[in-house]
């Protein structure tokens, strides 16, 4: 615990304006990431785990640079990266990478893999052509992938496969960080399973942080080493694995936890049919966005958005009453 | 080769279906996509039938109410409503008993529900078709059915447009919809996939709640294990368009027989950390260029060279659980 | 043994034959005409379809086979040129519209819609006014009327293409915009422009013909198929055989082009085009 | 909404004011001036230059262009240096010809165009769609004048059934002496009306068309569709009810930009058949080089092509729930 | 869809069968709108034509091209320089005002105003003043004797009292001809009805209707399709044989005033020698031209002199077409195929010229073409160049660009018209340079003579001139054609200037 984390996040906010009028006056503003704080140590696996529209992929394409981050502070390795430009912005670049959910539209249906793989070496301009070459063939290799493959081109592949080219691109360059933007939840449970197993190999040997963002508890709990919940565009939560899952102290974490179905025909879990309420990051309720949803939910909770403060066991909460 | 459908001796089928054959015109020549589909569902019955992308579970589901897209054809087999052979009916008597008799709960309620109509009018346009009552009747009902859904505020959701509620209330209004006429069977195809997890486990709760108020028969297709767990009462596990095994719940889960069955269960992460997954290699064949024998066997780790050769029949391995594997011979 | 997938698409297949044809005889248009192509013969004008004349003569006596052939290469360099010239300008606007976006879509945007605003046929003819006939001329007027089309078409091509992820992975990675438009975005959209070019194709042919006829063209002796039809419905009562054979060249070869445009847009992605065409906002 | 419509007639400006200026631009550099075109061939090169400063031709540019602003913003359109008279007046003489020839031809290509789409789209591979389809082809591959002859020979010259040129009365007046026991009047008014109609309505026609079976048929794939089977509709309800409803939008948004396109090709229609219009009213504006006329109708259909554009979207968001104007 | 078919064909039908036209109702096909109905501004053929319906002038011309009395009663010319003019009593505008020498006056006061631009302006330019001598007199005085006066004095009087006060004649004309305007429709048709205060009486026909169809074979159309009761020039030739050849039509052919000639620019080096422009002229194949492009409804041109005009001598012949002879002439200028290759050439520079005309007429359009290809059988490598009027004229024309240029004179009801200010030096539309002493003389002399023997003189004495030096070569005289319906509700008296007055059914003529 005492080891610097390798990425600092600090009151990292993403605000959408929403524009309407005759003017295109802002009128408002979708808090899509809404100031969040948190850690990620080298060689750890911190997940973001939250239903959609929770801000938790947007975090991720923020932390790249490829949505543009209203607020906040990024630190990586002890250098904080100021609006994220130019050179700073290149380096970077190089030692965190993305692998995307879709593993359809995020390979370019009209370059072969030999290319996609390469386009990293190219654009950082890495290596001879030759050794570009070498470098394809043994990133294939390592994923999975026969090396007489490199001349075909994506749709000759299936999904698993897919993915698997999509984390070859992003290890071409070494990186220290790769953001899973849910990685897996597109794939087959069977394949699914292939390439968690995959992304532990990865890090158990080059022992890269994933930043891994999903929906799905059941990968979440798999692969992770500390858990954030997000709930419109707020941590509510951050634990260790085992912590978090032994003991979900955030009403909205217990609510996850509850409506994941078990596996067990025999320990069915007696569904609430109540309506779904479910407020966007457009119309966020005042307060502590989950109160009304919550049951322990009072006054306060209607007005005052309660701080993420840390817990006796070392967890950070964000609620009032736990 | 007839396969046998399960059925308790003690019940009677509402729904069955007899050695279906199902096939494709497709880019590679026509081919078979299911092949000796049988199944039979009660009255007050959840059947789930699982299994992973492309196996054939949706051509199933829309076979049944006869809804299979163009290039794909019944080949054969028998569906049976209360007896009387679908297959055999003429075009209006098929649609008399879609929504009334039969109804389908679809997977993504955004795509699957008319984007410039009201759901208060699709749903009525339904009730309309099938009883003769006047308008405002008929839309009387449509907010009846939504309050069923626990929809809030039924009436005015009932004059809004799709586009306009959340997921989780589309999905409402869709089921709904298919109970508008109280029809006797209900099939559902991935009703909950394209949910959040807590809106899952409400819609999930709803319908498991309908089933037991309405007894209605149920026929739900998941890829998702869990799913199955929290509703079926039997299981159908398809692999490359066959049956691989069919069991009660209770059994599937407790001793699962098939090794594709198994390799499932062990690829699922939940409640299992830090510990390697026990994936299955490779990738499911495609559909018009299966292996000889068992379609599984090239991705069996048990696979012996029977299995490579000689597909397996479906037979019951222990009373009322059914697979079609070469290397078990559990009893 | 089953035919490769563009043989068995009938649009694709007539469009290129007939693409072809008129193709190869513009290139071998001196093999292929058997008179001189200003061959004037008084004394045999308007004659019929006749071994001698496969088409017949025209005001001039001249033969018409070899006048159709010869307007077929005007007609086509006309067409190809400014078909290219606009794909070209237009692809390029279209892609830094759709790929940069904000204040440089919105001048872009304004730009094209002055443009689009002008009927085609009134800016082409006052460009033509402005430069005087000739093929470059006419071509460069043609350019100027149809870029818009491409810009548009490719803007929303870029636009639903730059949200892609293998473009935000692209970005992810460090590429540069130029290298994004040009390797990412660029090959994708390129189905649609091809289609759109084969379709313009027709469309330029049209626009020559229709200058030529309003006076606007080149200027005769050049044997352009529009002046030819031009001259046809002078005599249409009498001869109606002038006019008759010139429109059908025209018809004809657009409705090669035509045809194989839509092949082409079967064969190639055929979503990305329709979707490129008309935005609209979803909530 | 109603702010909607203000930003976009408000975005009008901008693209009016361009195109004036490109107008303005082109007519600075086309040889020939309203001046030697005024005075005919028999005209002094003095008595020319005299009429040219009388018409300020010999300004800078800047300043006529910059006059020309000054009198739009006053309401004041110019006045045609051929005509000797103002040119809004003038535009809006034309203006119903033009109109009434394109609403004509857009009414004939979407009743034929829909009807065709559907039917090709129901019987999808049948004789019946694939004659269509060849018909439709036809339609964008012939050039709208050859077709206008070819009409005019047949049912005007040889058939004789319709008047080969010209305008009958102006159509509402018709259909109100049609209302007050005068038919004659309305029959004469459509029979002029009839020829130019159907050729321009050709090429939107067949366009149409193809939209409409393509959309049909994509429709016809869509899961909602499906769903509307699966509640047991008959096949004829399924398709007017819940596909030609929805397939209808794109043709929509096509409609509105071909009604731009079918003012242009107005231009050549209205030549042949001698229909007393904008499009003949340009040509020979450009003929003459009568500048404040040019602009003029440049400016008419800029306005009326953004009109409509406008008007399509809005008739788009009242038909698609989806679409939201703010 | 049936059904539509059918409902179609009824109305049809209903059509055909429709409203026989009135007797007292005629419509004419013309081929342009009219720009200003004010007669002093009139500057395109409609504009004429419906001008003398509505106007009267002093004089007007007779299809035999002689000035006879209109609104004067007699004139006499006390001296060269001096017209005196009596207007007939009791004079009225349509609207009824009456009608006196200070309109004569004000009229033509204001058409020579330079600021007023008026068109034909250089035709009166003569006139040093015009004053009232009484109410019924006027009395025009001239800088210099001016032959060709009294057939422009045909002229519309325009009322002052009116003009002044701000009625734009333009659009809404006043005159004191047999007609006057009912209504005007821009750019589909201009009706005009009786004049009862004309001062010979209301015509027969009591209503007119001009319809404007531009393209001229659609305007033939709509003639033989019944919707035109009569159309006359310009004409498509192709139309012209077959619609004379129509047993349903009367037809009016006679010799126009128009030519069609070639504009040789003399200042151009290689036009300079008249022995070059002689050897072009020479390519001219004035028969298959007028036989086969005009069908034969013009007439093959021997020299400037029109053949219906007075000055009208058949001794005088231009160059004749003569391929061979036009090679040696070339040959014997030094022009010589030395290289093999087709084309002439001298000193190392081939025989190049630019063959020009404009295209609003498609007749000269196939003309040019024509003579390109005849021009390139001689070894000339002849370009074509075919813009727009107003590009045409600007650029090439009046700047003296053009070599060879294809052009027309119309309304030649004067030999001065075609020739004074064209072809003497410095004159204002003489683009091709020309320059002679002599002719300028002849042509002088030729309009300050009243004595028609003496000007007919002078007229083909330059004629012999110019045609050997050919700063112009006339390819062809116009025809005028007219033709109308067989049940026409009146007599047809056809002019060659397609004026209207002769098919209204006036008293008088």
């Amino acid at each position: 615990m005492s080891e610097a984390p390798l990425l600092q996040v600090e009151g990292l906010t993403v605000h959408f304006p929403i524009r309407k009028g005759v003017l295109q006056r802002q009128v408002g503003t979708v808090r899509a990431v809404d100031g969040i704080d948190f850690t990620l140590k080298r060689g750890e696996t911190l997940s973001l785990v939250g239903e959609s529209g929770c801000g938790k992929s947007t975090t991720g394409l923020a932390l790249m640079g490829l949505v543009k981050a209203t607020g906040g502070t990024v630190t990586f390795a002890g250098e904080r990266i100021a609006g994220l430009r130019g050179a700073a912005l290149r380096s970077f670049r190089r030692r965190v990478q993305i692998v995307f959910q879709d593993p359809f539209s995020s390979l370019n249906p009209r370059q072969r893999v030999r290319d996609i793989i390469r386009a990293p070496l190219d654009i950082h301009g890495v290596g001879t052509p030759k050794e570009r070459r070498k470098r394809v063939a043994q990133l294939m290799e390592r994923v999975g992938l026969r090396p007489d493959q490199a001349d075909n081109f994506p749709h000759q592949f299936s999904g698993g496969q897919r993915q698997r080219i999509g984390i070859a691109r992003a290890l071409a360059l070494e990186p220290e960080i790769i953001i899973c933007d849910e990685p897996v939840s597109a794939l087959d449970v069977s394949v699914q399973a292939q390439i968690l197993n995959l992304l532990a190999d990865l890090q158990r040997d080059l022992g890269v942080s994933y930043l891994f963002i999903s929906h799905d508890l059941g990968v979440v709990e798999h692969i992770s080493r500390r858990v954030a919940v997000m709930y419109l565009g707020k941590i509510v939560e951050i634990a260790d694995r085992d912590a978090l899952f032994a003991s979900p102290t955030h009403p909205y974490t217990e609510l996850l936890m509850k409506s994941a179905p078990s596996l067990d025909p025999r320990q069915r879990r007696i569904f609430s049919a109540s309506s779904d309420f479910v407020p966007s990051a457009t119309r966020k309720p005042a307060g502590c966005p989950f109160h009304p949803r919550c049951p322990l939910a009072t006054e306060k909770c209607t007005t005052v958005d309660p701080a993420l403060t840390s817990r006796d066991d070392g967890r950070l909460v964000a609620c009032h009453h736990r | 080769m007839t396969t046998p459908a399960t059925m308790p001796a003690d019940r009677k089928p509402v729904l069955s279906v007899e050695d279906l054959q199902i096939r494709i015109r497709g880019e590679h020549g026509p081919f078979t996509v299911v092949s000796d589909m049988s199944l039979a569902v009660a009255a007050g019955e959840t059947l789930c039938i699982v299994g992973e992308s492309g196996c054939g579970k949706s051509m199933t589901a829309l076979a049944l109410l006869r809804l299979l897209p163009e290039a794909a054809e019944i080949a054969g087999g028998r569906i049976k409503i209360n007896g009387r052979d679908i297959l055999k009916l003429n075009g209006h008597d098929v649609e008399d008993l879609r929504g009334e008799e039969i109804a389908m709960i679809f997977q993504e309620p955004l795509t699957a529900l008319n984007p410039v109509m009201t759901i208060g009018d699709q749903i009525a346009e339904t009730v309309r078709q099938h009883r003769k009552v006047s308008a405002s009747a008929a839309m009387a009902r449509a907010v009846e059915a939504l309050k069923l859904v626990q929809m809030p505020d039924p009436e005015r959701r009932a004059r809004q447009y799709p586009h306009e509620l959340s997921g989780g209330m589309r999905q409402r209004a869709m089921i709904a919809l298919a109970l508008a006429c109280d029809p006797k069977i209900i099939v559902a195809d991935e009703p909950t996939t394209a949910l959040d997890v807590t809106i899952q486990a409400q819609i999930l709760g709803l319908i498991a709640d309908l089933q037991k108020r309405l007894g209605s028969a149920q026929i739900l297709i998941t890829h998702d294990l869990g799913v199955v767990a929290e509703v079926a009462d039997r299981v159908i596990v398809m692999y490359a368009g066959r049956k691989v095994e069919e069991a009660s719940v209770y059994d599937l889960f407790d001793h699962p027989i098939h090794p594709y069955t198994k390799g499932l269960m062990g690829a699922i992460p939940r409640g299992r950390a830090s510990e390697r997954l026990t994936d299955i290699p490779g990738t499911v064949p495609p559909m018009w260029d299966l292996p000889k024998g068992c379609a599984f066997a090239p991705r069996c780790p048990g696979a012996s060279a029977r299995c490579l050769e000689e597909r397996p029949p479906f037979e019951e391995k222990r009373p009322g659980h059914f697979a079609a594997c070469w290397e078990h011979d559990d009893v | 043994m089953r035919l490769p997938k563009p043989l068995r698409n009938p649009s694709f297949v007539i469009g290129a034959a007939i693409t072809l044809f008129i193709v190869g005889c513009a290139v071998l248009a001196p093999y292929v005409a058997p008179y001189g192509v200003e061959q004037m013969d008084m004394r045999n004008r308007f004659a019929g379809p006749s071994l001698e004349h496969l088409l017949g003569t025209d005001n001039f006596g001249r033969d018409l086979w070899s006048r159709m052939v010869f307007g077929a290469r005007i007609s086509l360099i006309i067409a190809v040129v400014s078909v290219g010239g606009a794909a070209l300008i237009g692809t390029v606007v279209g892609l830094v519209s759709g790929y940069f976006g904000g204040w440089v879509d919105l001048v872009l945007g304004r730009i094209t819609d002055i443009f689009l605003g002008f009927p085609a046929i009134i800016l082409a003819l006052a460009i033509v006014a402005v430069l005087g006939p000739g093929i470059m001329n006419v071509s460069l007027a043609l350019i100027v009327v149809f870029w818009t089309e491409y810009a548009r078409v490719v803007r929303g091509a870029a636009l639903v293409l730059r949200e892609q992820n293998y473009v935000q992975a692209a970005r992810a990675l460090g590429a540069s915009p130029l290298r994004i438009i040009f390797r990412e975005i660029l090959p994708n959209a390129l189905g649609p422009i091809i289609v759109l070019a084969s379709l313009g194709l027709g469309t330029a042919i049209i626009s020559e013909s229709a200058l030529s006829f309003l006076g606007f063209g080149l200027p005769p002796p050049a044997p352009t198929w529009g002046w030819t039809l031009s001259y046809g419905t002078r005599f249409m009562r009498d001869e109606p055989w002038l006019a008759i054979v010139s429109g059908a060249a025209i018809m004809i070869t657009v409705l090669g082009f035509n045809l194989l445009g839509d092949g082409l847009r079967d064969l190639l992605d055929p979503r990305q085009l329709s979707r490129g065409g008309g935005e609209r906002r979803n909530d | 909404m109603i702010a909607y419509i203000i930003r976009r007639l408000l975005l009008f400006i901008p693209m009016a004011v361009g195109m004036v200026v490109v107008t303005f631009g082109l007519l600075l550099i086309i040889p020939g001036d309203p001046a030697s075109v005024l005075l005919g061939q028999e005209a002094s090169p003095e008595a020319i230059e005299r009429l040219r400063d009388s018409l300020g031709l010999n300004d800078p540019w800047y300043v006529r262009l910059w006059d020309y602003f000054a009198n739009l913003l006053s309401g004041d359109f110019g006045t045609s240096i051929f005509q000797n008279q103002p040119v809004a007046t003038i535009i809006l003489g034309r203006l119903g010809a033009t109109l009434e020839l394109a609403v004509a031809a857009l009414v004939i290509a979407t009743v034929l165009g829909l009807a065709m789409g559907v039917i090709s789209a129901m019987r999808q591979g049948s004789i019946v769609d694939t004659v269509t389809m060849i018909f439709a082809q036809l339609g964008v591959s012939m050039p709208v004048y050859w077709l206008g002859l070819l009409l005019m020979l047949a049912f005007a010259v040889q058939l004789g059934w319709l008047p080969a040129i010209g305008r009958g009365p102006p159509l509402p007046e018709a259909f109100w002496a049609a209302l007050t026991g005068k038919p004659q009047v309305l029959m004469d008014s459509l029979s002029h009306l009839l020829l130019p109609a159907l050729a321009l309505s050709a090429m939107p026609a067949a366009i149409i068309s193809r939209l409409t079976r393509t959309s049909m048929l994509e429709m016809l794939r869509e899961d909602f569709v499906r769903t509307a089977y699966a509640k047991g509709l008959r096949r004829p309800r399924v398709i007017i009810r819940h596909v030609l409803r929805n397939a209808l939008l794109p043709v929509l948004s096509v409609i509105g930009l071909r009604f731009g396109m079918l003012l242009g090709g107005a231009v050549l229609t209205e030549s042949i058949f001698a229909w007393p219009g904008l499009g003949q009213l340009t040509i020979t504006a450009i003929s003459q080089r009568d500048l404040p006329l040019i602009q003029g109708i440049v400016l008419t259909f800029a306005l009326i092509f953004a009109l409509v554009n406008l008007i399509v979207d809005l008739l788009y968001a009242a038909v698609d729930p989806r679409v939201r104007l703010g | 869809m049936k059904k539509l078919l059918l409902s179609t064909t009824a109305l049809i039908l209903a059509m055909a069968i429709g409203p026989a036209l009135a007797q007292e109702e005629i419509v004419v096909g013309t081929d342009v709108d009219a720009g200003t109905l004010d007669a002093r501004l009139t500057r395109d053929t409609t504009a004429y034509r419906v001008a003398d319906l509505v106007y009267s002038g002093l004089v007007h011309i007779t299809p035999k091209l002689e000035a006879v009395p209109d609104l004067v009663e007699s004139w006499e010319t006390p001296d060269p320089q001096t017209f005196v003019f009596k207007l007939r009593e009791g004079l009225k505008f349509s609207d009824g005002t009456p009608l006196t020498a200070d309109d004569v006056v004000y009229t033509y006061t204001t058409l020579l105003d330079p600021d007023f631009n008026a068109p034909m302006r250089t035709l009166y330019t003569p006139i040093k003043s015009v004053e009232k001598v009484d109410d019924l007199t006027v009395k025009f005085n001239l800088d210099t004797p001016y032959a060709p006066l009294l057939s422009y004095l045909d002229l519309g009087i325009v009322p002052q009292e009116l003009a002044e006060g701000g009625q734009d004649l333009a659009t809404q004309p006043v005159g004191a001809g047999p007609m006057k305007l009912a209504s005007w429709n821009r750019g589909a048709e201009i009706v005009l009805e009786a004049n009862p205060n004309y001062w010979a009486g209301a015509p027969k026909i009591e209503k007119v209707t001009l319809k404007i169809i531009p393209d001229n074979s659609a305007r033939a159309q709509a003639f033989e399709a019944g919707d035109l009761d009569v159309i006359q020039s310009p004409l498509s030739p192709q139309d012209i044989s077959r619609l004379a050849a129509d047993d349903r039509f009367g037809n009016a052919i006679m010799p126009g005033l128009g030519v069609t000639y070639i504009n040789f620019n003399t200042k151009d080096p290689l036009l300079a020698d008249p022995k070059m422009r002689q050897a072009f002229a020479m390519l001219v194949d004035q028969q298959t031209i007028v036989g086969d492009i005009y069908q034969g409804v013009d007439e093959v041109a021997t020299s400037v002199l029109l053949p219906s005009s007075w000055a009208y001598s058949p001794e005088i012949k231009q160059p004749t077409f003569n391929l061979e002879g036009a090679v040696a002439l070339f040959n014997e200028l030094g022009w010589t195929d030395s290289n093999g290759d087709g084309i002439l050439d001298k000193d190392g520079k081939n025989l190049t010229v630019t063959l020009a005309t404009h295209s609003e007429d498609p007749n000269r359009v196939q003309t040019v073409e024509f003579l390109q290809a005849m021009f390139s059988q001689a070894g000339v490598d002849a370009k074509t160049q075919i813009t727009d009027w107003p590009s045409f004229s600007t650029n090439y024309v009046q700047k003296s660009q053009h070599q060879i240029a294809l052009l027309g004179w119309l309304n030649l009801v004067d030999p001065d018209r075609l020739l004074f200010s064209q072809l003497t030096t410095g004159g204002s539309t003489n683009w091709g340079g020309y320059s002679n002493p002599k002719v300028d003389e002849l042509l002088e002399k030729g309009r300050s003579s009243l004595d028609q023997k003496e000007r007919a003189a002078a007229y083909q004495e330059a004629a012999k001139i110019l045609a050997e030096e050919l700063p112009y070569f006339i390819v062809s005289y116009q025809g005028y054609q007219l033709f109308y319906d067989k049940d026409f509700p009146s007599e047809v008296n056809a002019t060659p200037r397609g004026y209207l007055r002769g098919l209204i059914g006036m008293e008088t003529q």
